[in-house]
């Protein structure tokens, strides 16, 4: 299984976890984003994400560098779906392990938020009545 | 020099397109292709960032383009 | 699948994921603590778990119940597993969910900071020349 | 009255056994239980903690134990 990936699969949050089990670890944290069927109460019917791949991968493997430099974890591992999402699948999912659950649990929030603000991958709610590429306007 | 800038998720819906080709300057500058594509798709200066990358890196304003370098256009990214 | 449970056999943090995703769920956070091979340098062949379960059931229900309260989770599930645990296997899985992911963490570390604290379970950890049940002494 | 003590982790090893036995005064509180043991097993004195739950719940040291109460000790935790 590849560390940092991105696929029109579904994605495998139990082979990720299991990726980042080793016998020295002691705490290991899993982030899944799942795709709501709400935003500001109006009804998503999916999800459609875009990505520049080739970018996104560099980008993805940036973050898991930095997190296993400062938080001294052993493994990150970084899945992003792409293509259609339907409602309660998994968007994203990111796990990683250490001796510590502390340093586990910074890691795995440090990377999600870091995903959110410099991944070029690009999510478009689909509604009822129309389309709207999320947090494009201010 | 012909440059041609590829588009994602929002900005290839303001550009109509997967990619527009600009003609520009020699020594022309990331910020000098902003003011260019911003002047031509003014739906541009709505979004909340309009950043570009260049061979799969960010670069600031300042950086000159060269000829073979792949330029995409990177609109406010909502990934996760 | 019960949301408060302690067995004998291993632990599913799959089950337990999928548990907590429910549609208007924006993020998931799953901790799962697994048996590290070393404790101070010292080479670890296993642990045994014991506890007093009728009341770390209680336990373990109250640190659910106030995770909730406080951070609005929709849903939180807390697996202990009980009796010898294999090197790499897993001894607990936390899971919850939350509508932003924020709160999934924090709450997600409150559990598992809580329940190391309160809830009556003991490690024993068996060494090859002995064993000793783990934070016992000052 | 008669009370049985259960003890659970490094407690068994220390009573040696899963319970002990203690005859209360009427009125003894859990203060008087834990003084009571560890003069009995002086090894209690070394633990982090020492705490008792009555009822599967945990209870101060001026709780006042009844007969019917499910008393147990409760070494220092360590779960997870």
């Amino acid at each position: 299984m590849k560390d940092i990936f991105i696929t029109s699969e579904r994605l495998d949050s139990k082979a990720c976890t299991d990726a980042v089990i080793y016998p020295g670890a002691g705490g290991v944290v899993v982030f899944v984003g799942t795709v709501r069927n709400k935003t500001k109460g109006k009804k998503v019917l999916h999800l459609e994400f875009e990505t520049y791949e080739k970018m996104a991968l560099i980008e993805m493997q940036k973050i898991a560098d930095e997190a296993k430099a400062k938080w001294s974890l052993d493994k990150m591992v970084i899945h992003h779906r792409t293509g259609l999402v339907p409602i309660g699948e998994e968007a994203v999912v990111i796990a990683c392990s250490a001796a510590h659950r502390k340093e586990a649990f910074e890691a795995c929030e440090y990377a999600i938020d870091t995903l959110k603000l410099s991944v070029p991958i690009w999510k478009k709610e689909i509604f009822e009545d129309g389309e709207v590429w999320v947090s494009a306007h201010p | 020099m012909n440059i041609e800038i590829i588009a994602f998720g929002i900005a290839k819906d303001i550009i109509q397109g997967k990619s527009v080709a600009m003609n520009l300057a020699l020594g022309a500058t990331v910020s000098d292709v902003k003011k260019d594509l911003i002047r031509d798709y003014p739906d541009f200066q709505s979004l909340a960032s309009l950043k570009l990358a260049v061979n799969a890196e960010y670069v600031s304003d300042d950086y000159i383009l060269n000829e073979n370098d792949e330029v995409v256009l990177i609109p406010p990214v909502s990934g996760g």
